[in-house]
């Protein structure tokens, strides 16, 4: 079965080859570091999976957060961070399913990432291509769906959210500052999220545990 | 760009070198080199003051790491953020044990990574109380007090802090004389000119000579009116003239002031904005019983000014007297 | 020109007012509103000392108006001499019957006037020595250290000269240990940028985006070499080679060191400075006892830095640490 | 006769006529401001004199010299007011003629103000139209000259000296850091010496008492 720790490391694995866009789209309202970030922060959380080898779920999240925020202390990095350390507390219920756990742990770290960065959905940011993933998460969990599916559609929301985003209005961070600059384009955080969940649902389904 | 630089892209690294070269007595770095205490850090039985935020601003942050003042700084690239975690490193190395206040610019990067750091340094059984300087009357409307930007204004909060905290204070008092001053406290500036990030190369933003802009951040954030440039005196009535409104003075107050030049502004242009500052003042019976002038809180070579008036009682008097000294500023 | 001003005819007498309403404990003007002297002066038994010179240099003059440094200055116009009578007035409002030092830049205006002055003051029956710093490296060469501008070094002078007359030296004492410390002085800078005089209205030179002036006199005046503008770990070296060789230092000096910005150059290129000014002098195994780092002789906005070395010894070393406190300036 | 108190005025008012011409002067290669020193120092001494009318002729000079130092702190004013002091300081010998004190007078401003200025014949300065002017009064005292034919002489003798500064390299002030902007213009300060002398020579001479 496709442990955890593979799906980060494919995940980040994945994530370089997406710097040069998420710079592009992070220069376009913002300071142009968003790929640069990504890759430094993939780069250690990688090097440190090795070492986490013994950890259980919630743990490794932990420490791939604590990691990601030393690593990449950028907005994005110490919102996903946040994200990470605060899912890998949510504990596992008593009879849920995987795509269940998976749906409350996406949403406890929506919340963390809402508050952390007093942003909401429709303000430009990651949280409008997260949002909506939530959403098809927990849609997932109450029509049974497997994890698979759930994270395509997940994935499938985020990329929808990406989109909106060219209409939005930034209300937070360094974009909120140039109005205006951000028009026509998409959020580049968005963006980030949306490649993380595609990246995340392919290395899960090509896994062959979870064929159908 | 007009700059003494080698590698732009080690900017922060190479600046911190030569503060750390030239102040080996005062300063060291807690483990991370961007984590910047006192060099008598922790002092034990005493309430530990932590700030930090990005660089370009100096004095600001690091240069109020001192006695009477701040016990350690989380220093970030220019205009950005330090991380979490050299927040937490700054932490563990000046607690001494009676709690650490976090006193810092009300920036969105910061508040994220400051509130991530008091999460962590809990988890290591520290406990951790927040402040954030919100003064600049620019930033937000009145009733928006919360959302407003942190600048020159925390040269107050640092000071009222630390002599607090050097007094003996608990926590939970210095917290409160702290936000006491806080609510007491704005700001408002003016740009006359962009800085230039070093690896960035290009300027900030695009002002044309003969204007300035009023209420303009620190990091080139819009202010509230863009113009033509007016003689100090009516720039000094402008700004007079927002501060009081917010801050309801009235005859029989008494303020102390800061007149914060961004970088490039000489200080022969403080002193000249600060004479009609005192006038206007003056014509509505507020004493301005203390003044500071000079750069206290920079935008690497932006020209501009800002001033601050902070609303005083007999307390907030006596710890802005205590002696404070840091490599910096000496009280 | 971006720059907070009202009238530019007025700029010194209107940043005078300012500086006399911002410090009323500390200074006060001796008759002529150009004549500021400490507010406790004449410290009676102490001897006097007085400086001057143009005024768009604060700290530089007038910034070292205080206890342990100097007693009195006649403020100029911008870059222009003050008037013999207004360093006559100076000289009378600060005599405390032990003598008056001197203590100004080598720069004609400013020899003429003092002379005349020192000659109206001995029809008055005070006694009148005379120290010009001199330190500008570039301005003149070795053997013709008579005719070197004087700059940022006089800093290191008046905190010599000021803490000698503070612990009661005579007259001569006071000279001969302040003109010791001239002879081990030696400054050298770099220029990045023009500055605009407010009355004039346009740069005092130019320089080409991409250069920089080595050397080059802080009103202005032409330097040894004008060249693409180097690394600032370059820019050390030719520094420092050029301070070494003409003040001979080797192994085994120990020095102070001041890193002095311009105007318009932030404190974090002065550190960057400052870090390969320490390597070079490391490697020659010259221990820096003390730094500054700061404005402490500006040009108005120029964009530049200056360095400069003091050879030590032990009475300079505690001359230097003696206490000494302006509105501008503690240690 | 003529009263020194009266010659000195009508300099004073002469130079009034002058500002324009010495500001643009001065402008070449200074900065500029000559003609407002001039005129500044003028009014000053112009409304002095009063005051001084029971004074001898000596303490007259002294005094003009000191209010000059006051009223017009420049260059040019500093150096004309040491001259006024030192040669104010000359008192007269047993059986010298006017014009051998006024020469001696003279010589002893000269010096007094290449001391102060630390300047010689030749440095592009004042002292290039005072300094053939001395001689003049000097070959004028030898010959047994009266008075009007020496100053006649000696202002002509200075605005000579005058046109020899436009091949002149400045040496000293603010115009030798600007060496080049100078070449082909005549030096202010020397053209300063020069109108004082002209207007003196002419006002003693207009004199009925020392008409021939
Ligand atoms: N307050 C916030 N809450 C959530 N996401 C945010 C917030 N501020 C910024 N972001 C996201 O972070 C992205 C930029 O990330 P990054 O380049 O790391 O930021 P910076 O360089 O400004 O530190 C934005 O595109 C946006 O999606
Ligand atoms: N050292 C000197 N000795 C004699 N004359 C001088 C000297 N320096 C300048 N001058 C004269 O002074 C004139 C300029 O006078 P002024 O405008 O009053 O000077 P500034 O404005 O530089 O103070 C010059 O044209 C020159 O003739
Ligand atoms: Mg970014
Ligand atoms: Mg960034
Ligand atoms: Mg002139
Ligand atoms: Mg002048």
């Amino acid at each position: 079965m496709t442990t955890l720790s593979g799906v980060i490391a494919g995940v980040a694995e994945d994530l370089a080859g997406a710097r040069d866009e998420l710079n592009r789209l992070d220069g376009v309202a913002g300071d142009g570091d968003l790929g640069v970030t990504v890759a430094a922060g993939s780069a250690a959380v990688l090097a440190l999976l090795p070492e986490l080898a013994d950890e259980e779920a919630g743990a490794l999240l932990r420490r791939c957060g604590r990691e990601l925020a030393r690593a990449a202390p950028s907005t994005s990095g110490t919102l996903i961070a946040t994200a990470l350390m605060a899912a890998g507390r949510v504990s596992g219920e008593p009879g849920e399913t995987v795509t269940a756990f998976v749906a409350r742990a996406a949403s406890v770290a929506f919340d963390s990432i809402s508050e952390r960065g007093r942003a909401s959905l429709g303000d430009r940011t990651m949280l409008d291509a997260l949002g909506p993933a939530v959403t098809a998460l927990e849609a997932g969990a109450a029509t049974g769906a497997s994890i698979v599916d759930a994270l395509l559609a997940a994935a499938a929301a985020a990329a929808a959210g990406v989109e909106d985003t060219r209409t939005m209005e930034p209300k937070v961070g360094r974009a909120a500052w140039l109005a205006g600059r951000a028009a026509g384009n998409v959020d580049a955080g968005a963006q980030l999220v949306a490649l993380i969940l595609r990246s995340a649902a392919g290395r899960v389904s090509r896994d062959p545990d979870q064929r159908p | 760009m007009q700059k003494i630089l080698n590698d732009p892209d080690r900017f922060v690294d190479e600046l911190l070198d030569g503060i750390m070269i030239a102040h080996p007595d005062e300063l060291r770095a807690a483990g991370d080199p961007r984590a910047i205490v006192r060099a008598d850090a922790p002092i034990v039985g005493k309430v530990a003051i932590a700030t930090g935020g990005g660089s370009g601003h100096l004095p600001l942050f690091l240069g109020y790491v001192g006695a009477g003042l701040v016990d350690g700084v989380a220093v970030g690239n220019v205009f950005a953020s330090p991380s979490a975690d050299t927040m937490l490193e700054v932490t563990k190395a000046i607690d001494g044990g009676r709690g650490v206040l976090y006193l810092y610019g009300n920036y969105g990067g910061d508040i994220m990574n400051f509130d991530l750091a008091a999460e962590l340094a809990a988890d290591d059984g520290i406990e951790v109380a927040t402040i954030r300087g919100a003064d600049d009357v620019a930033s937000a409307p009145k009733g928006q007090e919360r959302r407003r930007r942190g600048i020159a204004g925390i040269f107050f909060l640092y000071k009222i802090a630390g002599a607090a905290a050097a007094a003996g204070a608990s926590l939970a008092e210095v917290v409160a004389v702290t936000e006491r001053a806080a609510a007491n406290l704005r700001t408002m500036g003016v740009a006359l000119s962009p800085c230039i990030v070093p690896a960035a190369g290009r300027p900030t933003f695009e002002l044309p000579q003969g204007e300035m802009e009023i209420g303009m951040g620190i990091h080139g954030e819009p202010g509230v009116r863009r113009g033509v440039l007016a003689p100090a005196d009516s720039i000094a009535d402008e700004l007079v003239e927002a501060i009081l409104a917010d801050l309801d003075l009235a005859a029989g107050d008494r303020v102390a002031a800061l007149v914060n030049g961004l970088g490039a502004t000489p200080k022969e242009e403080l002193y000249i904005l600060y004479r009609q500052v005192h006038r206007l003042l003056r014509e509505r019976s507020i004493p301005v019983d203390r003044v500071w002038l000079g750069e206290f809180a920079t935008s690497l070579e932006m020209a501009g000014a800002s001033l601050t008036l902070l609303r005083l009682d007999d307390e907030l008097v006596r710890l802005l007297d205590a002696p404070a000294r840091s490599p910096f500023w000496v009280r």
